[in-house]
């Protein structure tokens, strides 16, 4: 999972670096089966390696220049990477001393039983509210997006690739 | 060393691959997909504490993570749109690059 | 209605399907080694010799070693050798004959050329399509004894064109009986006015 | 007979008996291994075969729907003049695919050329686990089973995708292109078309779903989703959606042969060809398999006097009755252009697909209607969509008087 998102950060072949972002997004997944969340696994590939992949590819594709998409790092550029790496490796280190250092309780032996049917009605009776929040940001996403694609090129059709 | 601090830190791993990520890559699509990277790290949590934390409550992390899973989709879908808008206007998905609006 | 065109199609290709099993006029399949197709009159691939008689073939060949063929044939696939001697032809006319007559059928085009211009109407098209071998050099390479087919074969394969050429080759030999008979009644009257003794005219 | 009669008759649990019997061969520590490989490898060899005769029976129909014989020359080997309708033919086209040389391009990404037919093939195989074949056979009893069956299909567009990009070709790259564009228009309507099911059963395992359509209205009107007025629209959308995607005709964008050479399949020979052909023939497999499972009642017998047959052998027989059924329909339309099949997709599929849950939740309402008002329940059910069907047909088909040709004289 760490091998592959690492993989996909500095890769230089922005297709490899999609697809290899998907395996590591599919090994969440098999993460979530690990722990017992089946249903949020499913989601996770439904929705990442389904839809949201797709979705990159696309983008990568309408946006490619050249064979190997990605820019020549410049000076400037290698000033910014040295500058996030210092930032991500403070970070690790940092949320990884204070996971040791943490105690917390003794963990539960098996996983909770949840079972689809518990998973809609809590959904559906204490989360409904957020429910539709989240169905209305969908929509509002869906209509947005196909907005911002489409009406740009309608605008100036000669700069459409 | 409990399964639960080894997810923690598989989680914050993999938080910090993708911010390293979103910070240092210029294409901007790799930025958005950094950031995906971090909310995913974001879940793992949420699974974790909800399988293997002190108090597990029946349903509440998985919800989490399908809220999340949710708004994350939405955000992928309106980022990528907004790249190949910017894309169309300067041919270049560069983040340098869209400085039109800098003073 | 929408959707009505997709329920018609599908009602049509049912009834093909239903059709093929009980129907066999919308076979068109031919399953061919088993079954042929009758081919058309005017079908041709590779030329063929015309022998008047079956049980000679080499010795009654039309062809008469002109070479006309050979010269114009576009490929170039005839090869000819004149024969030393001459033998007579249908008519009982010594005619040259050929020696050696050989046409390579991986170099011939079909093209009916020599056919057009053959004044003897020797060589002919054939229906033959089935020549595969597994020796492209030997096998392909047509001689003198596997070209000659006997001018019934020719009323076989194509019959209204044989039978038009046989018209034309009879017209054409009365022509010449008469002209000989005409031309031996001019000798016998010019026999008659200086008394010698005139061999008789060559039978057929 | 008793219901539980039924269950436990010898024919239905032979498979069963058959796998314990052999398991039982197995030291006690490997026994669970047996048992899960036995699955594994029954699941194969099944539908190995079942996709082998597949091919021929496709080539047989689609050439019996146009008038033709198919393939019927293959027999057996050494001996001359058998030749069993030609029912051979598939395993002397694995013989020749497996012989063929393998081509790799030179400018190909290697590794995600030879990982994308290992892809497509996995996950189109995975997806064949949560399907119940019969009343004990089921591979993997899942709580979420739909959702892992869409799950698993939806990496197959990532393969997809794979193939045609590591391929550098540009033929290839544009069927990749389209294949997303299809897949991700269609899998909208394909889930949207199954909501109505999980509202009505709500389950998302496809055994309880199975279960939830036995029973018999006077013993032979068998109580299948089909059967419903929201059951029905949806089938139908679910047919059309399953077609694209398992990408085949009227469908089959992705690797039109007229346009795009073979699409996404142009740069693969040989084994890797064969397996990108096995893939779609169980994707569709699976995809029908999950039509009968959720439309058609699964393994439960049309009429309550035939339940004696064993249930897999209902199973099997409805999936080859769709599978046919998806062979009629190839050898029938017209391949779409690109703009009429997501068009297609977008604006007609989707918000039909949508009444449609609105129709389900309707009935759920009106569950308690019965006598008369069971009838005013029909029509209002109905209603809500057919006339939503004629009335967007009739917009959408606008402008488009029937067609005249015109020919030369």
């Amino acid at each position: 999972m760490l091998g592959s998102a690492a993989a996909a950060m500095l890769l230089r072949n922005l297709i490899h670096s999609a697809l290899l972002l998907i395996l590591s997004w599919a090994s969440v997944a098999a993460f979530y089966l690990w722990a017992g969340a089946e249903f949020a696994a499913f989601a996770q590939i439904l929705v990442y390696v389904g839809a949201i992949s797709m979705v990159v590819l696309f983008a990568v594709l309408l946006t490619r220049q050249n064979q190997v998409a990605d820019v020549v790092i410049e000076p400037a550029s290698r000033k910014r990477a040295t500058t996030a790496l210092t930032v991500g490796a403070c970070l690790a280190g940092i949320l990884s001393a204070a996971v040791v250092a943490s105690r917390f309780p003794a963990a539960a032996v098996t996983a909770p039983a949840t079972t689809v049917k518990l998973i809609g009605l809590e959904l559906m009776e204490r989360h409904g509210a957020a429910l539709l929040i989240i169905g209305v940001i969908l929509t509002v996403a869906l209509i947005g997006a196909t907005l911002l694609a489409a009406t740009e090129a309608k605008r100036n059709p000669e700069d459409a690739p | 060393m409990t399964p639960l601090h080894l997810c923690l830190l598989i989680s914050s791993g993999l938080f910090c691959i993708g911010l390293t990520g979103a910070l240092a890559r210029s294409n901007t699509i790799l930025v958005l997909l950094g950031i995906e990277l971090m909310l995913n790290a974001a879940n793992l949590n949420f699974i974790a504490f909800w399988r293997f934390g002190p108090a597990p409550s029946p349903a509440n992390g998985m919800i989490f993570v399908l809220f999340a899973i949710a708004v994350a989709a939405a955000e992928a879908a309106v980022g990528l749109a907004l790249i190949i808008a910017v894309y169309r206007h300067q041919k270049n998905i560069r983040l340098q690059e869209a400085n039109t609006l800098r003073g | 209605m929408l959707g009505s065109g997709i329920i018609n199609g599908l009602i049509v290709t049912a009834k093909n399907f239903a059709g093929s099993y009980h129907d066999p006029e919308r076979m068109v399949t031919v399953e061919y080694p088993e079954q042929k197709t009758v081919l058309p009159e005017n079908y041709r691939n590779f030329p063929f010799l015309i022998t008047e008689n079956a049980t000679d073939p080499m010795g009654t060949l039309r062809c008469v070693a002109c070479q006309i063929c050979e010269k114009e044939c576009p490929p170039q696939c005839i090869i000819i050798e004149k024969s030393k001697d001459k033998k007579p032809d249908a008519t009982g006319k010594l005619q040259l004959y050929p020696a050696i007559f050989g046409i390579d059928t991986s170099v011939c085009m079909s093209c009916q050329i020599c056919v057009e211009v053959c004044p003897f109407d020797a060589i002919k098209m054939d229906k033959v399509f089935e020549i595969a071998t597994t020796d492209r050099f030997q096998d392909l390479f047509l001689d003198r004894e596997r070209l000659a087919k006997p001018n019934s074969y020719y009323h076989e394969i194509h019959p209204v064109e044989a039978a038009e050429v046989d018209g034309r080759l009879l017209a054409e030999r009365k022509a010449a009986e008469e002209k000989a008979k005409v031309a031996a009644a001019a000798k016998a009257a010019a026999a008659a006015a200086k008394p010698v003794v005139t061999p008789p005219p060559a039978t057929p | 007979m008793s219901a539980a009669a039924l269950t436990d008759s010898f024919l239905e649990r032979a498979p069963l008996a058959l796998r314990d019997w052999v398991v039982n061969f197995l030291p006690a520590p490997l026994q669970w291994l047996g048992h899960h490989l036995i699955t594994i490898i029954a699941v194969l060899a099944v539908f190995g075969t079942f996709f082998a005769f597949t091919t021929i029976a496709e080539r047989k129909l689609l050439a019996r729907l146009q008038n033709r014989l198919g393939p019927n020359r293959s027999g057996l080997p050494w001996i001359k003049g058998l030749t069993l309708f030609g029912l051979s033919q598939p395993f002397a086209d694995a013989i020749k695919t497996l012989t063929k040389e393998d081509i790799v391009p030179a400018a190909a990404d290697k590794c995600l050329h030879f990982l994308a037919p290992v892809i497509v093939v996995a996950f189109s195989l995975m997806t064949f686990a949560v399907l119940p074949f019969g009343r004990h056979l089921i591979p993997v009893e899942l709580d979420a089973a739909l959702l892992y069956f869409f799950a698993a299909g939806a990496a197959t567009e990532l393969a997809i995708f794979m193939a045609g990009w590591s391929s550098r070709n540009k033929y290839s790259l544009l069927a990749a292109m389209r294949a997303l564009a299809q897949l991700i228009s269609y899998e909208l309507p394909l889930i949207l078309s199954v909501v109505p099911i999980v509202l009505v059963t709500s389950t998302l395992s496809t055994q309880n779903i199975v279960l939830a359509q036995g029973g018999w209205t006077f013993g032979f009107l068998p109580h299948w989703f089909v059967f419903t007025p929201w059951g029905f629209p949806a089938f139908i959308i679910f047919l059309v959606a399953a077609l694209a995607e398992s990408n085949r005709s009227p469908f089959d964008l992705p690797e039109a042969e007229s346009e795009l050479i073979a699409g996404h399949l142009t740069e693969y020979s040989g084994f890797k060809y064969a397996l990108f052909f096995m893939a779609e023939y169980f994707g569709l497999t699976a995809l029908s398999g999950l039509g009968v499972t959720l439309f058609l009642g699964g393994w439960q017998a049309p009429i309550a006097a035939l339940q004696f047959i064993p249930s897999y052998a209902w199973f099997m027989l409805k999936l080859i009755g769709m599978l046919v059924f998806f062979i009629w329909i190839r050898g029938t339309l017209l391949r779409l252009r690109i703009d009429q099949l997501t068009r297609l997709a977008w604006q007609f599929l989707v918000p039909l697909a949508l009444l449609n849950v609105g129709n389900a939740a309707f009935w759920i309402l009106t569950a308690s209607w019965s006598g008369p008002l069971q009838l005013i329940r029909w029509a209002i059910s109905l209603a809500i969509i057919v006339i939503p069907f004629i009335l967007l047909g009739r917009t959408l088909t606008a402008g488009y008087a029937p067609r005249t040709y015109r020919y030369a004289p």
